[in-house]
């Protein structure tokens, strides 16, 4: 019988071991947090095939890398289509993983006792950050060498270790051989190594701690944690609850599959000019994530802009839950008691998305400010 | 409702596709547009359109050893021709090429017009042009007859 | 067997289900062809080794392709130069008129068969045409038997 | 929603199946039918991208994908991308690809891609015109005759002296215009004022940019320049028809024009007297190159007499009919209200010590101009189009470079470079030679210098001191050195009977009635004949005609069947009078016969008839192959005609 097939399929140890037996899985489907989580796993396993996929064409080699791309855009059979994918992937993820933490952070969730997961989800945010940076500067093109070279310019404002960290990164005292061979190390090697590693703490931690706090699960505040919930209300525990949330993520991934193949028929991953060290574009700007960066750091004080206000930041943002010791609102949109701190985040991520703006469409060569309707002067 | 909003995203992802598409394909054989936008001033290169490479090459030669008694538009009007008891060829008359077939050409011009019974003030030039050169030479004269040509 | 009436929302349900492993079959199809390499990095099967004029009587080694030109009268043939047991490059002795392998004493008579030694398969020749300019082409993709030339 | 997915995987099927190139690989599939119809076999065609790798020059080239018909003789007149590349003698494609010699982007598989110019590719296929700068990247700086746009590209460089305010590393600085010192004792300070104003107003063919001064900036510039003391009045008499005679019989048009006739290298004349000062005049005739060491011009050996009758006629006779006196009188005290320290600001700044030294109180500040040691390479962005909107398809550095040419000034007005105002032709040679300035070498196996390089054969001791007075190798080409003018003597000692050059020298007649350009005569002494004379006969000899000398049967030659016999094969077989002139018989094209035998010797007759290419490469002789018996008879006709 089909049935069992289904049964053997749906209803099994694999899937219930997800979750203990007390959570209302049944909840699932109904819960509002967006599955963004989830969302940002299948981005990352995306990323992974056409990482590997695209690995088939690259060399690390400052002379065949280039060379490499264009041979993906030009002549591999489906080439053009897994660059722009893994390309558009990342980006989606950048977007994706920070939704994520802003939901988190927006229902409060990281309190405890989920403070760690707050750590290594940010951790894992930086990670995505740096995937995007290293990978940026593989097809050493005029955008990715120098994005890279004024990004180990950032670093060496620095205090004490400035230099040396710029050495570590570019293996080197210049943009070149090495730099090259260490981005795709870092890449290819040591970055999805760790992100699996804290993915995987994650995921555990995510098992450890309930999943989500049990004002997500049906708003009943007045269970403390442990207890035992409420009898499940909805669907039946079951081979169908479980195939209908199967499904849904199913659907869900092949949603967020269609949508970058869809923006990779579209648009084609822009490919600069092989990288020419003779000839600086103008202007110069580092990878749109981090042009925000680099517009604050325009405004003078690379220590101060370029060091102490993203340390900081970090800083901060790892320490939240740790300093937030509240514990109303826990796991509700917005909870009044939170306003101050929703509107202070909403604050910091607005003025860095403002600054991105300016900075990616509102500067012109010498780093210098247009209008959009402004035409540059061409030299 | 979420999913037929999803949906409908997806629709309208798939028609844009489908608009986009058209313009991916090339129409072959054609030559691209030429210069449109020319400013004030700015000038482009000259485009010998008129004549192929292998014409140029016939040109470079007929303007070194020919011009001089064939004349440049081949009116046989060349500066020595009117030391010449007999007149040379007219090469831009596009009767008199009409008749003559490229063997004919190729003939004259590597034996000279004495071995055909022409005027023998027509030097032989076999030994000193390859036949590739004549072939070259000759597709050169045709384009003198050519209303138009150079 | 009784019919079975299928619902609208399963007949969809189907349809999802056949596209969905239709994509993923499709994209493990794509990522296969993608694998395989549309142009290669390395030096051409087939080639031209210059004009019939270039050899003359008898036979000739072509240093970097690894072959034998060999003109008897307006007869031209080529004869792979790597020897079949290990893949050195095999010379021709004139005086005994066969081709020897150094490496490990292979022998093969002048129609390119082993007469003695390790290899066991004999050296392959490889048709050879004109080209509309009149320079020999050869290609290495098509192996010919002894008896295939080119007469110029 | 799975089946949108599905959707969206057959568009991506679709698009990676449909690249742009399978529309032309179809077309030419049915050509390629069409064209064998006759053999009954179906073609080959294989569909795919085609490449050629050239690992060596660090290629990969695509072209092919599209262009077909490369090799193959059947697409010689197909429409593009299918015709067939014509023979360009021995560059196998296997060995040097297609973007080596044409530039674009050899990785791309899409017509705009390949072709440029992209965003993302500096270097777009360069236009027809400029094909020749990559004749260069191999064949070296002086390839001549195979590359003949850029080889007149590589002489307007050097004499329009680009070099002295661009760096070019590896190539020598030289300052091409004349000193400018002691201005007040050469020229008249109107005139000066005028030619700095608009140098080709005065004489067309000049190679003098127009600096674009303002009338105020001329005044100042001149004011500066002219400077350096009195000049020596002199009383100039009235013109005579002596001076006349001497003038025209000296055959100065030969480097002189009048009124745009004449030769090239020599100034104007047509308007000397509003430009020079008398006392200058004499001066240069006397012993031009006391006055200026790199002056072209002979010294003549003219008498004082004669020298004053020469500037009467030329300051009698050439006269600036055009110039307002009154006009002449305001410009010239322009010059003298001119402020000098503004002058010599602006020449310091435009550059004007990039080709004259000599200026009183102004330094020379070396190359001020634009590296262009790899101008050819240069990145597009580096060029500033200024208020010239150019459509994207355009805006490449050829078509940068080749506007420049033509008009310094189009993209932006205050620049220091003067405006060349070259016209196609030039502007197109020009561009070619820069764009051939790479600053990059092709590896050895790939590099073989074609052409000649000019030779620095400076001959000493008193055939250098007679060569040197007389400037020969301003007409003359010696062992590789010298102008192109007159005939090459490098053989004329095999060539010519002494007798016959003693008489020449003194009273030089015409041998190419075809050419405007004559020996002038130069009032030699025999002394110096004998000088030169003894150079040739030992020194400019070749060993295959002397090796002649031997076996000719001088009895032989003179049988009189036999010069009928050669007589028969020149006007009749050969036709040569449809060339040469024998007695005002016969055409203009080669030298004049009359009397060939007292001219040349019956050695260099017999070896030239063998091949009349081996010594002249650019003459337009057809090469006969005569016999050895025509050759004789030929001979013995010529010799004859004594």
């Amino acid at each position: 019988m089909r049935t069992d097939a289904r049964d053997l399929l749906f209803q099994n140890r694999f899937w219930k071991s997800f979750v203990r037996k007390e959570i209302p899985v049944n909840q699932w489907l109904r819960t509002k947090i967006l599955g963004l989580g989830l969302i940002n796993f299948y981005l990352f396993v995306i990323l992974t095939i056409t990482g590997i996929l695209l690995m088939f064409y690259y060399t690390p080699d400052t002379e065949r890398a280039y060379q490499g791309i264009k041979d993906l855009e030009y002549v591999a059979s489906f080439g053009l289509i897994f660059r722009n994918m893994h390309r558009y992937a990342a980006y989606l993820m950048l977007i994706s993983v920070f939704l994520h933490m802003s939901r988190v952070f927006f229902t409060a969730e990281y309190r405890e006792p989920r403070e760690f997961n707050w750590v290594t989800g940010f951790v894992l945010f930086l990670c995505t950050a740096v995937m995007a940076i290293t990978g940026y500067i593989l097809p050493w093109d005029q955008k990715g060498y120098w994005a890279m070279t004024i990004t180990s310019n950032v670093v060496t404002s620095a205090p004490v270790i400035g230099e040396k960290l710029k050495y570590l990164i570019l293996g080197g005292n210049e943009v070149g051989q090495n730099a090259l061979v260490h981005a795709y190390g870092m890449h290819v090697k040591i970055m999805p190594l760790i992100i699996g590693l804290v993915m995987g703490v994650h995921f555990w931690r995510i098992r450890k701690d309930d999943f989500l706090a049990w004002a997500v699960w049906g708003g009943h505040l007045d269970f403390k944690e442990g207890e035992t919930p409420p009898a499940p209300q909805g669907p039946e525990q079951g081979p169908s609850l479980w195939q209908d949330i199967i499904v849904r993520e199913l659907s869900k991934f092949l949603l967020i599959l269609a949508l970058v193949m869809g923006i990779s028929l579209l648009f084609n991953a822009p490919l600069e000019e092989g990288a020419n060290p003779s000839v600086t574009p103008s202007p110069v700007k580092a990878p749109w994530f981090l042009v925000g960066m680099q517009e604050l750091l325009s405004w003078g004080a690379p220590f101060f802009f370029g060091v102490l206000v993203p340390n900081v930041m970090i800083v901060l943002i790892i320490l939240i839950p740790y300093m937030d010791r509240g514990r109303e609102g826990i796991g509700v949109w917005f909870h009044p008691s939170r306003r101050l701190a929703n509107i202070l985040f909403t604050a910091v991520v607005t003025v860095y998305l403002g600054l991105i703006i300016v900075g990616q469409f509102l500067r012109g060569p010498g780093w210098v400010f247009y209008w959009p309707w402004q035409s540059w002067p061409i030299h | 409702m979420k999913r037929y909003l999803a949906l409908m995203i997806l629709a309208g992802v798939l028609v844009l596709i489908v608009l986009n598409l058209p313009g991916e394909g090339q129409k072959p054989g054609g030559e691209g547009p030429e210069a449109k936008g020319k400013a004030a001033g700015f000038s482009l290169p000259r485009r010998q359109t008129t004549l192929t490479f292998v014409e140029r090459k016939g040109k470079t030669l007929y303007d070194f050893y020919c011009v001089l008694c064939h004349g440049a538009t081949g009116n046989g009007d060349g500066f020595n021709s009117f030391n010449l008891t007999q007149q040379p060829a007219k090469l831009a008359d596009p009767h008199l090429l009409a008749k003559l077939s490229d063997a004919q050409i190729m003939a004259v011009v590597k034996k000279g017009g004495a071995a055909l019974g022409l005027s023998s003030q027509m030097p032989s030039w076999g030994s000193l042009f390859k036949d590739q050169d004549i072939t070259s030479l000759i597709a050169y004269v045709r384009t003198l007859s050519k209303p138009g040509g150079e | 067997m009784t019919e079975r009436q299928y619902t609208r929302r399963e007949i969809l349900n189907r349809i999802g289900w056949v596209a969905t492993f239709g994509t993923f079959g499709g994209l493990t199809a794509a990522s296969v062809r993608y694998v395989i390499p549309n142009v290669l990095y390395e030096p051409s099967l087939i080639f031209k080794i210059g004009r019939p004029q270039d050899y003359p009587e008898g036979v000739d080694y072509i240093d970097d392709k690894r072959i034998f030109v060999i003109r008897q009268g307006n007869l031209i043939k080529v004869v792979s130069g790597v020897c079949t047991h290990l893949g050195c490059s095999v010379q021709w002795a004139e005086e005994r008129n066969r081709f020897e392998c150094p490496c490990h004493g292979s022998l093969f008579n002048a129609r390119g068969q082993v007469t003695v030694g390790p290899a066991q398969t004999p050296l392959s020749w490889y048709e050879v045409t004109l080209t509309a300019d009149g320079r020999l082409l050869v290609d290495e993709n098509r192996p010919v038997p002894f008896q295939r030339t080119l007469s110029v | 929603m799975a089946l949108l997915v599905l959707l969206l995987f057959i568009g991506q099927l679709w698009k990676n199946s449909n690249p742009s190139y399978l529309a032309y690989q179809k077309q030419f599939k049915s050509l390629l039918i069409q064209k064998a119809a006759q053999k009954s076999k179906d073609p080959e065609f294989r569909f795919g991208v085609r490449q050629r790798w050239i690992e060596k020059l660090k290629k990969t080239d695509r072209c092919e994908t599209c262009h077909l018909g490369m090799e193959d003789p059947r697409f010689q007149n197909a429409l593009q991308p299918f015709r067939s590349h014509p023979d360009v003698g021995g560059h196998d494609f296997e060995k040097f690809g297609c973007t080596v010699c044409h530039g674009g982007q050899g990785l791309a598989t899409s017509r705009n891609d390949a072709h440029g110019p992209v965003e993302n590719w500096n270097q777009a296929i360069y236009h027809q015109a400029f094909m020749e700068n990559s004749c260069g990247l191999c064949h070296g700086e002086f390839i001549q005759d195979q590359a003949p746009v850029l080889a007149r590209g590589r002489t307007a460089f050097q004499e329009h002296g680009c070099r002295g305010c661009h760096l070019v590393r590896g190539k020598e600085r030289i300052i091409v215009g004349p000193p400018l010192d002691r201005m007040t004792q050469r020229v008249k300070s109107d005139w000066l004022y005028r030619w700095i104003l608009n140098p080709k107003a005065y004489l067309p063919k000049t190679k003098m940019p127009n600096p674009k001064f303002s009338p105020q900036q001329a005044a100042d510039v001149a004011a500066v320049l002219f400077q350096g003391g009195k000049s020596l009045e002199v009383k100039v008499g009235q013109p005579t028809a002596e001076g006349k005679k001497t003038f025209l019989d000296s055959r100065c048009v030969s480097c002189h024009s009048l009124e745009g006739k004449g030769g090239i290298l020599g100034p104007e004349l047509s308007k000397i007297s509003s430009k020079m000062v008398p006392d200058r005049l004499i001066r240069i005739i006397k012993n031009p190159h006391e006055l200026w060491a790199a002056s072209q011009m002979p010294i003549y050996g003219f008498s004082d007499q004669e020298i004053l009758k020469i500037v009467d006629y030329l300051v009698g006779e050439y006269i600036d009919l055009e110039l307002d006196e009154s006009q002449a009188a305001a410009q010239a005290r322009m010059v003298q209200a001119g402020n000098k320290l503004r002058g010599k600001e602006l020449i310091e700044k435009q550059g004007c010590t990039g080709c004259h030294t000599q200026i009183e109180g102004v330094k020379d500040r070396g190359e001020i101009g634009l590296e262009m040691t790899a101008i050819g390479a240069i990145h597009i962005s580096h060029l500033d189009f200024g208020r010239i909107r150019v459509a994207p398809q355009d805006r490449t550095v050829p078509n940068w470079l080749y506007n420049k040419m033509k008009n310094s000034r189009l993209f932006k007005t205050d620049l220091k470079m003067p405006d060349y105002a070259f016209g196609d032709r030039e502007a197109e040679a020009v561009t070619t030679y820069l764009l051939g300035l790479k600053g990059q070498e092709v590896p050895a196996a790939f590099s073989l210098p074609l052409g000649v390089k000019p030779s620095s054969f400076a001959p000493q001791g008193k055939f250098g001191r007679v060569v040197d007075k007389y400037r020969c190798f301003t007409c003359h080409k010696i062992l590789g050195r010298g102008g192109e003018m007159a005939t090459d003597l490098t053989q004329e000692g095999s060539r010519v009977h002494r007798a016959w050059l003693e008489k020449f020298m003194k009273a030089p007649d015409t041998i190419r009635p075809i050419l405007v350009e004559r020996m002038p005569p130069f009032k030699i002494q025999a002394s110096e004949i004998e000088t030169l004379y003894t150079f040739f006969e030992a020194a400019l000899v070749d060993d295959r005609v002397e090796n002649l000398t031997g076996t000719i049967k001088e009895n032989a030659l003179r049988d009189p069947a036999l010069i009928q016999q050669g007589k028969n094969l020149y006007h009749q077989k050969y036709a040569c009078q449809a060339c040469h002139q024998i007695n005002h018989q016969g055409g203009l094209i080669g030298p004049d016969l009359t009397k060939v035998g007292d001219r040349l010797r019956i050695e260099w007759i017999l070896y030239y008839l063998r091949n009349p290419k081996a010594f002249v490469k650019r003459s337009v002789e057809p090469a006969f192959k005569l016999a050895d018996k025509e050759i004789e008879a030929m001979a013995a006709f010529l010799v004859s005609s004594k």
